[in-house]
């Protein structure tokens, strides 16, 4: 690694780091555009606690839903909004396992992306349910009615991910923030920020014991993350192949979302990266490097998630069965082929372009790619799910499914849930990892000085 | 460097984190005995009816069986609810007069129905046979309670679910001969098992796994 | 339903228990005072309805109890009771049994005892019980549109009378609606006699309005082996639907086809009839006589080859099978049809066999004394009164008549019906009639017998009954219905026994009254259409019928038998005509006619003789009541008083569209639906495909605990009428969803009947195929579920438990079949108060958010075990009847324990016929289907 | 300087310096030693001989198995309870059970490591001695510190300030409660 370009700059020195990393909360730059995104996230997540509240006044019949498309928007986005939070966790849990210093720049925010959106992603199953209230009949407690949950149902697998997966990826964002909140703690003036962040930074003190412990912790942590991601989307991807729908019921599903899910997570954070990067003035942190390890990885993940698309084809073939077979027409020419076609356009052509080195540097060109891409999966998460079930068995049940305006509006508002939180995040907490970037540049120096 | 927090800081924050867990827990704690307590399972509450029947006094008392009221136990999804002219039956001869019972006597001078509050209920999605149940030896007092003592009528079971279960899964301690159905005296000889048992048989009770069955109760 | 304590009227009703001899030993009095005659038992189950509800006197707390006063004798709460009587149809009787549960009328079935019916039901006889709680019927007189007393009304017939006793009733005019009441043609007759000037006009407008008659050829189809049908829909909509269905069912669905029915359809426009004849043939009504010619012998010269080709079949079937085979003629087709199959069938030997020559049943008016001579004496001012009795002219009047404004220039108007209808509007007095099951009556079923209709509730509100209303003509003191009534049967039921007995069987036999014989058919031959014109055809609606039907909520929401659309009526034209004119379903096309259009949605119907365009009655109400108000268009504007049925006339496309209620996409049969409806043949019977032998499940079997129930559906019996569906609508609480609903796909019928086509669009194979829930042995539903609110019983059943469903839908997003339904929003809880009243007690109503699906009756089922189990023995064969089984006047479902190798269901499991619906994804349903036997199978 | 002392605090510029300090200290045969720094120097456990601390790994590994046994408890406990026929599956359907276990697996294993590494580092602790030493606030920032206490038997109030001095430190400060 330390061979290449440095991901920081040797000119760098810690006390820059920590200066320009730290005064994002404590003197917030770049005020005004925060305020406005902050009043932008703010207006539509009052649309979505609208759309919520007529959501549960008067039933999911608001939304576009019939039989047969019973599922759509509610899970379509709930498996979008997942996998777009699994990039954070593998970017900081694996890349730190391989020892690729780059993540250091990148991890922090990308984690607080995956929580945020790991909100959003347990949210929509919730709304989902004709009867929100009784979600609770989903655990096993001692009821006077006697029953219990099934565990035979990809439903109740899934609540269990979800919770696990978020409760996993808050504690090891907060690990690795507590030294960062030390030094903020160390550097904040006023009364109120010390104590804010001296609760939250625990009294930490960078001691050579709580070092050692904080290491081994944090790296068994991101060993058990690795895999926690991948049986997440996993089990996602098993509510639909549990069922006996055309176009549901295949093998190749866990890869497929797994692959889909990083795909479209590592193309959100590079979208973020480049926002921050610009605002914030960190182009010494989030180097150009980064950018284009970023693109490489996209660009790797968005191949093998068209070898899925290539196969899901091949699969169906085959398969020789009829109805598969049909389906797979269907979403070629069919009514929502402009969904399949949509998905292919966004996620795969624009892709190629990362081919270049100078595209992958350039924030604008990758961050319209990351865009695409984000679009991209959102359509074929959508198309799976409708192209599947409008069509299944009999013609006789055959119906189409058209979004409704509450369908829309929960999801635009659903944006706000996301972003709101993220906004905070980087307003009062250091959005990039200040000791690891130091650790970076130890290592960097070591390296340059013994040759 | 200036110190940020206090000594004591450190006692106060454990303190906080302390309390925090233990809220949790009691208020799970309170949750699940509030949805057991009898105010939530409406038990012995005694609700204002329009005349204050005494069962203690007509059953013990009078020794009225109770299929005389209640007259479609034995033939009826319902007990039954005795019509006012069944109350007319004696009490156009007894207390012909007497102040409390005016509603009754009311009623059929002007071919009202008595509103009483129904004491004993189970939810709507939920159907209970009382003719089967008594065909099949179990008594009134098994989710009735002694009735008989009853001056004012309250529910004496709480009817949750697990209430109707704990029976379906192993009838047989609560089986007794159908002739003792309604007598609220009768003490189980000192055999029970083997007359549970017995009577299971006699009875062509069914197995737990078809009493327990969802459609038994929910249609 | 069997299990239950059953009788046909409270009198039958004793008890005889022990407990009641004890009873009778302690408290003799209560016997003394237990004595409340029949009348005091509907008043106080009138009573008890009205806390139900139906009036807001007194609030009732849910946890209420409501208690009788004087329980009637025999009422048990929480026990079903069952009624012997009739609803009517078109003034014919359709004798049902009505089932009653705390004195409610809350389900209708055909009467199992009625010789003709046996037990066989119609969608119009299911749905009659939601007419009798309709929220909009009229509940007052008025006057002027303003409500007024009886008191009022009696005052004004006061005086009246009297004028008319002075004149004889000369002025004094009455319009009667179809009747076959023995009591209303005795009181008519009465009338005439004491008021010789009053005449006694008959609006029939499914007959025609110049005094038609129908056809004097009675069918009688069960005994005929070959049936040739000239556009008459035998076993579509109509009062001989049930007779005609139980007929075919009976002659079908046996392999060995010795008594098969072979069946020849020539047909204007698509009918059930055609889905399921042997040889379809559509063809213009133009071309009708002469293709009857052709079949007579003669005349075939303008006649298509394949019509020719059908022709000559046809021919050749009718005389191989003399004297066992029938030529039948549509009641909508032209006179000289009529004559001609009386010809062929005389000469064939069919009359006294499979037909025979009968007097008409229902009140025919005396020459001249039809709906267009009362217009003529209208307008020549001849007509001082006029009483508009359960009919209403003004909507259901031909377009050539403006009748409202002839009906205007009658001094005095008198409507007397359930609806405050179009009629009633423009009337100076409109008076309330009773619902045929809440007051005495009587009428005749076409089969010729009559039926003594006996209430089954109080009426609910101030109204009367037909015969008290025209009783009050001529008498000053009006006896109450049974009164008046009972005379009638005097001579015929003597002694008060007998007539309990005619009260309890639900029938009388009755001779055919030899009044005046059918009066000469006159309606005109179809008119040939000019260069550039389409045929016209004109029929009731598939489920509101003449527009009677229009406010009722179940038949509304029925899928159309073939164009499976809800809640308006559509404009059915051919494939080729479509393309013509460059169309789809659901554009609206103008239909133009001697200068009058209609503008209706378009509708492409494989099968429509190519340059036939249908238009069906019925719906453009402007008073139907709160939903059969202002939907779809009105086609009596498009009839003609002396050619109701045809006309001709132009058909474009306004460029508009709209969105149609249709339950099911318009599918031709392809690769997809390959295998779905099966057609065997004598040679090749087995329907079985060999993938499907059953492998063996990769888990352990669970415990088959007994009965184990299953369901046979025979596609061969079944003529897709959708009485199944309203029965089953109506036992389980199903609730109505209205057309916005419908459109988005949402319906709730717990029971559907698909309708699939195969080959030529221009003349295609139909077939019906109903699909309840399948009761998978391997359910893919309840694996989804994720907090155990949809499992399985020991007994098979896949239960659905709504209290406990949190509504994630998972179970039919992997249900195959997709027969499960969810409550999008609350449907149930902002219906009408007095349709409450008709929901079934035993089945839990559902609230938002649940799911729910057929159910195979679980609460039958339950009840039928509970009474077996009480007698310590197992559940009969036969007593268990699913509220579809029952229905079906086909005899088309069976059901029953697939443990017993004795039981009807094993048995067909038993037969190659036999097929499970998508039997590779291998769910090993409950339900299967009995393969269609065709003349070529399949593969062919 | 009666008042009482708890030990020095000796400010270094660089990780290098703070490590070889570390190694003479410990050589020089100190005990009672830790060392602050912004971020964790290779190699320093070793030096504080922390390195075969193991604890964490157990104790993740305790929080997995209680995960995977409580859950599978639960499965298996709740089909013999209350024993439903669902999609004509087995009661112990147990491929289907392995998710949900695998599942709280993690979830324990990681908050057992969470709640153990706070416990063996003994935070949260709002109020130390050492933030009261006014150049301590670097040690976030970009200063090393070496810290001797004063329980070490070697300890002595001058020797060990100038010893400190004598190792490179920049500044030596006593360290106060």
């Amino acid at each position: 690694m330390a061979s290449r370009t440095p991901a920081i700059p040797l000119s760098e020195t810690y006390r820059g780091i920590t200066t320009e990393v730290a005064r994002v909360p404590l003197q917030m730059p770049a005020r005004v555009p925060w305020l406005i995104a902050l009043i932008l996230s703010l207006a539509l997540l009052a649309l979505f606690l609208a759309s919520v509240t007529w959501l549960f006044a008067r039933g999911v019949g608001i939304w576009g839903l019939n039989i047969p498309v019973n599922w759509a928007f509610a899970i379509h986005l709930y498996v979008w909004w997942l996998g777009l939070g699994h990039a954070g966790t593998l970017i900081s849990a694996m890349l730190l396992l391989m020892g690729q210093d780059w993540r250091n720049s990148l991890n922090r925010f990308a984690e607080a992306m995956t929580v945020c959106a790991v909100i959003c992603a347990g949210m929509e199953p919730i709304l989902h349910l004709g009867r929100p209230w009784f979600l609770y009949w989903m655990f096993p407690y001692p009821a006077t009615m006697g029953v219990w949950p099934q565990f035979r149902s990809p439903l109740e697998w899934d609540i269990w991910a979800v919770l696990t997966y978020l409760t996993v990826s808050v504690l090891f964002w907060y690990i690795g923030l507590v030294p960062d909140l030390a030094t903020v703690r160390d550097r904040a003036k006023k009364r109120g920020w010390q104590v804010f962040f001296g609760i939250f930074a625990l009294g930490w003190r960078g001691s050579a014991r709580h070092w050692a412990v904080w290491n081994k912790t944090y790296r068994t942590i991101a060993a058990i993350a690795v895999p926690l991601v991948v049986s997440v989307h996993s089990e996602v991807s098993l509510l639909f192949a549990s069922g006996q729908v055309p176009g549901w019921h295949s093998t190749i599903f866990p890869p497929y979302f797994v692959l889909g899910a990083a795909f479209s997570g590592f193309a959100m954070v590079a979208m973020i990266a480049i926002v921050m990067r610009h605002t914030f003035q960190l182009g010494h942190i989030v180097t150009e490097r980064h950018l284009d390890v970023l693109a490489k990885v996209t660009l790797a993940m968005g191949l093998m998630t068209a070898y899925g698309y290539v196969f899901e084809v091949f699969d169906g073939y085959y398969s020789g069965e009829l109805r598969e077979i049909a389906t797979l027409h269907d979403r070629f020419f069919g009514a929502y082929a402009w969904a399949y076609w949509g998905a292919v356009l966004c996620n795969f052509v624009p892709l190629q372009g990362l081919w270049v080195a100078r595209i992958r540097r350039s924030p604008v060109l990758l961050f319209l790619i990351s865009t695409s891409v984000v679009v991209g999966m959102w359509l074929e998460r959508y198309m799976i799910l409708v192209t599947s079930l409008y069509k299944d068995f009999l013609p006789s049940s055959f119906g189409y499914y058209h979004a409704s305006f509450w369908d829309w509006s929960t999801y635009i508002g659903m944006l706000g849930l996301f972003m709101t939180p993220f906004l905070l995040f980087v307003r009062f907490l250091p959005s990039i990892s200040i000791f690891e970037d130091k650790e970076v540049l130890e290592r960097e120096k070591e390296a340059a000085a013994h040759g | 460097m200036p110190q940020i927090f206090s000594r004591t800081a450190d006692s106060w924050l454990r303190a906080v984190a302390w309390g925090a867990l233990l809220f949790a827990i009691g208020l799970f704690l309170v949750a699940f005995a509030f949805a057991r307590s009898q105010y939530w399972d409406v038990v012995a509450r005694t609700p204002l009816q329009p005349v204050p029947f005494s069962h203690k006094h007509h059953v013990t008392d009078d020794g009225i069986d109770c299929r005389y009221c209640h007259s479609t136990v034995e033939t009826s999804a319902n007990a039954g609810f005795p019509a006012t002219h069944v109350c007319m039956t004696c009490h156009s001869q007894l207390w012909t007069n007497a102040e409390v019972l005016a509603p009754v006597r009311q009623s059929l001078a002007e071919n009202r129905p008595i509103l009483w509050r129904r004491v004993a209920r189970v939810p709507d999605y939920v159907y209970f046979r009382h003719d089967i149940h008594i065909a099949k030896g179990i008594a009134c007092v098994e989710c009735h309670g002694r009735i008989d003592r009853m001056p004012l009528t309250y529910r004496a079971k709480a009817f949750e679910m697990k209430f109707c279960l704990d029976c379906h899964r192993d009838p047989a301690p609560h089986l007794r001969p159908r002739d003792q159905v309604y007598n609220f005296e009768w003490k189980p000889p000192p055999d029970h098992a083997a007359l549970g048992r017995r009577l299971m048989a006699d009875y062509h009770i069914k197995s737990p796994a078809e009493l327990t069955s969802c459609g038994t109760c929910h249609r | 339903m069997s299990g239950k304590r059953f009788w046909r009227s409270v009198e039958e009703y004793q008890r005889s228990d022990a407990f009641s001899e004890m009873l009778k030993v302690e408290f003799p009095s209560i016997f003394e005072l237990w004595t409340v005659d029949r009348r005091e038992v509907l008043r106080v189950m009138g009573a008890s309805l009205a806390l139900a509800g139906m009036s807001g006197c007194k609030p009732v707390r849910s946890d209420d109890v409501v208690p009788f006063v004087n329980r009637p004798e025999g009422l048990l709460e929480g026990r079903t009771d069952h009624y012997a009587t009739a609803v009517l149809f078109e003034g014919h009787a359709q004798p049902v049994l009505a089932t009653t549960s705390g004195g409610r009328p809350i389900k209708l079935d055909g009467n199992p005892e009625h010789p003709a019916f046996r037990g066989g039901s119609t969608p119009f006889m299911q749905a009659a019980i939601l007419d009798l709680y309709d929220p909009d019927r009229s509940q007052e007189p008025l006057f002027g549109g303003h409500p007024a007393s009886w008191a009022d009304f009696d005052g004004q017939m006061g005086n009246w009378r009297a004028a008319w006793r002075q004149n004889q009733g000369a002025g004094l005019r009455i319009l009667i609606g179809p009747t076959t009441s023995p009591t209303l043609l005795r009181q008519i007759a009465e009338l005439k006699s004491a008021l010789p000037q009053a005449r006694v006009h008959l609006f029939d407008p499914l007959t025609g309005y110049a005094g038609e008659a129908a056809s004097p050829l009675q069918a009688n189809i069960a005994n005929a082996q070959v049936i040739v049908s000239l556009d008459d829909d035998l076993l579509g909509p109509g009062p001989m639907q049930a007779t005609n269905a139980r007929a075919w069912g009976d002659r079908h669905g046996d392999l060995d086809g010795s008594g098969r029915m072979r069946l020849f359809m020539a047909e204007t426009t698509p009918t059930q009839t055609g889905a399921k004849a042997d040889r379809r043939l559509g063809i213009p009504p133009s071309r009708l006589p002469t293709l009857a010619k052709a079949i007579a012998g003669g005349g075939e010269v303008t006649l298509t080859d394949s019509e020719l080709a059908w022709a000559r079949e046809a021919r050749r079937a009718l005389e191989t099978a003399r004297g066992r085979s029938l030529l039948t003629v549509g009641r909508f087709a032209p006179a000289d049809l009529h004559s001609i199959s009386l010809q062929v069938n005389e000469a064939l030997g069919n009359v006294g066999q499979t037909c025979e020559i009968a007097a008409p049943l229902g009140f025919v008016p005396q020459a001249g004394d039809s709906f267009l001579d009362l217009i003529r004496d209208i307008e020549a001012r001849r007509v001082s009164a006029l009483f508009v009795i359960g009919a209403n002219p003004v909507y259901q009047s031909p377009g050539d008549i403006q009748f409202a404004a002839i009906y205007a220039k009658v001094p005095l108007r008198v409507h007397a019906g359930l609806h405050v209808d179009e009629t009633a509007a423009i009337s100076n007095w409109h008076v309330p009639l009773n619902h045929p099951l809440e007051d005495w009556s009587d009428a005749r079923s076409p089969d010729g017998l009559a039926t003594i209709i006996q209430p089954v509730v109080r009426p609910m509100y101030d109204s009367r009954s037909v015969h008290e209303v025209l009783a009050a003509l001529t008498a000053d003191e009006i006896p109450p219905a049974r009164d008046i009534v009972r005379p009638t049967w005097a001579k015929q039921i003597g002694d008060e026994t007998a007539w309990e007995a005619a009260l309890k069987t639900g029938f009388v036999a009755m001779a055919q009254q030899a009044e005046q014989a059918a009066a000469p058919v006159t309606s005109a031959t179809a008119p040939a259409p000019r260069e550039g014109e389409v045929e016209i055809v004109i029929r009731p609606d598939p489920t509101i019928h003449d527009g009677s039907f229009a406010n009722n909520g179940w038949l509304q929401e029925l899928p159309k038998p073939l164009f499976k659309t809800t809640w308006e009526n559509v404009v059915a034209i051919s494939p080729r005509l479509a393309s013509e004119l460059k169309i789809d379903s659901g554009d609206m096309v103008r239909v133009d006619s001697n200068a009058r259009t209609v503008d209706g949605p378009a509708w492409v119907l494989p099968g429509q003789p190519e340059r036939v365009v249908t238009l069906y009655l019925g719906y453009g109400r402007k008073r139907g009541g709160r939903i059969g108000t202002g939907i779809g268009y009105d086609a009596y504007r498009m009839r003609n008083a002396a050619q109701p049925w045809n006309c001709t006339g132009t058909v474009r496309s306004t460029g508009a569209r709209t969105v149609l209620a249709a339950t099911q996409e318009q599918h031709l049969m392809d690769g997809e639906v390959e295998g779905l409806v099966r057609t065997v043949t004598r040679e090749h019977p087995s329907a079985r495909r060999e993938e499907e032998r059953e492998q063996d499940s990769f888990y352990a079997k669970w415990p088959q605990g007994k009965p184990a129930w299953g369901m046979v559906i025979d596609l061969d019996r079944c003529i897709g009428c959708n009485a199944c569906v309203v029965a089953c609508q109506s036992e389980n609480n199903v609730p109505v969803v209205g057309k916005d609903q419908v459109a988005r796909g949402r319906e709730m019928a717990w029971l559907r009947v698909d309708r699939y086509y195969a080959g030529d669009p221009q003349d295609p194979e139909t077939h019906f195929e109903p699909v309840p829930c399948m009761h998978c042995e391997q359910a893919p539903c309840e694996m989804g579920c994720p907090v155990h609110a949809t499992v399985h019983s020991p007994e098979g059943l896949n239960l659905m438990v709504y209290n406990r469903c949190i509504g994630t839908r998972t179970c039919s997003s992997y249900c195959p079949y997709k027969v499960r339904r969810f409550n999008w929003f609350d449907y149930t809880s902002d219906a009408p108060s007095p349709t409450e009243a008709q929901r079934n007690p035993d089945v839990t109503v559902r609230g938002r958010g649940v799911m729910e699906k057929c159910t195979y009756c679980i609460q039958r089922i339950e009840d039928a075990t509970v009474q077996a189990d009480i007698e310590n023995r197992a559940v009969r064969e036969g007593e268990v009847k699913t509220a579809c089984q029952q229905a079906c006047p086909a005899q088309a479902i069976s059901f029953g324990n697939l443990a017993d190798p004795e039981s009807a269901v094993a048995k067909q499991r038993r037969s190659p016929r036999n097929y499970a619906l998508l039997a590779e994804q291998g769910t090993r349903p409950r339900t299967t289907y009995l393969a269609r036997i065709g003349e070529k199978s399949d593969g062919e | 300087m009666a008042e009482h002392l708890l030990g020095y605090l000796g400010e270094f510029g660089t990780a290098d310096a703070l490590f070889d300090a570390t190694k003479r200290a410990k050589a020089d045969g100190f005990s009672c030693i830790d060392a602050f720094s912004p971020f964790p120097i290779e190699g320093m456990a070793d030096v504080l001989a922390l390195k075969r601390d193991h604890r964490i790994g157990w104790i993740t590994l305790a929080g997995g198995i209680f995960g995977i046994l409580a859950m599978l408890a639960t499965q298996l406990f709740v089909n013999v309870d209350y024993p439903i026929e669902v999609g004509g599956r087995p009661l112990f359907a147990w491929p289907a059970f392995a998710v949900v276990d695998f599942e709280l697996m993690i979830l324990c294993a990681v908050l057992f490591a969470v709640i153990g590494m706070f416990v063996i580092i003994g935070l949260p602790r709002l109020h130390h001695p050492l933030f009261g030493t006014p150049r301590f606030g670097l040690a976030s920032e970009d200063r090393f510190f070496l810290y001797i206490d004063a329980t070490d038997p070697k300890f002595d109030r001058q020797e060990t300030r100038s010893y400190l001095g004598s190792l490179g430190a920049w500044t030596v400060e006593p360290v106060r409660p």
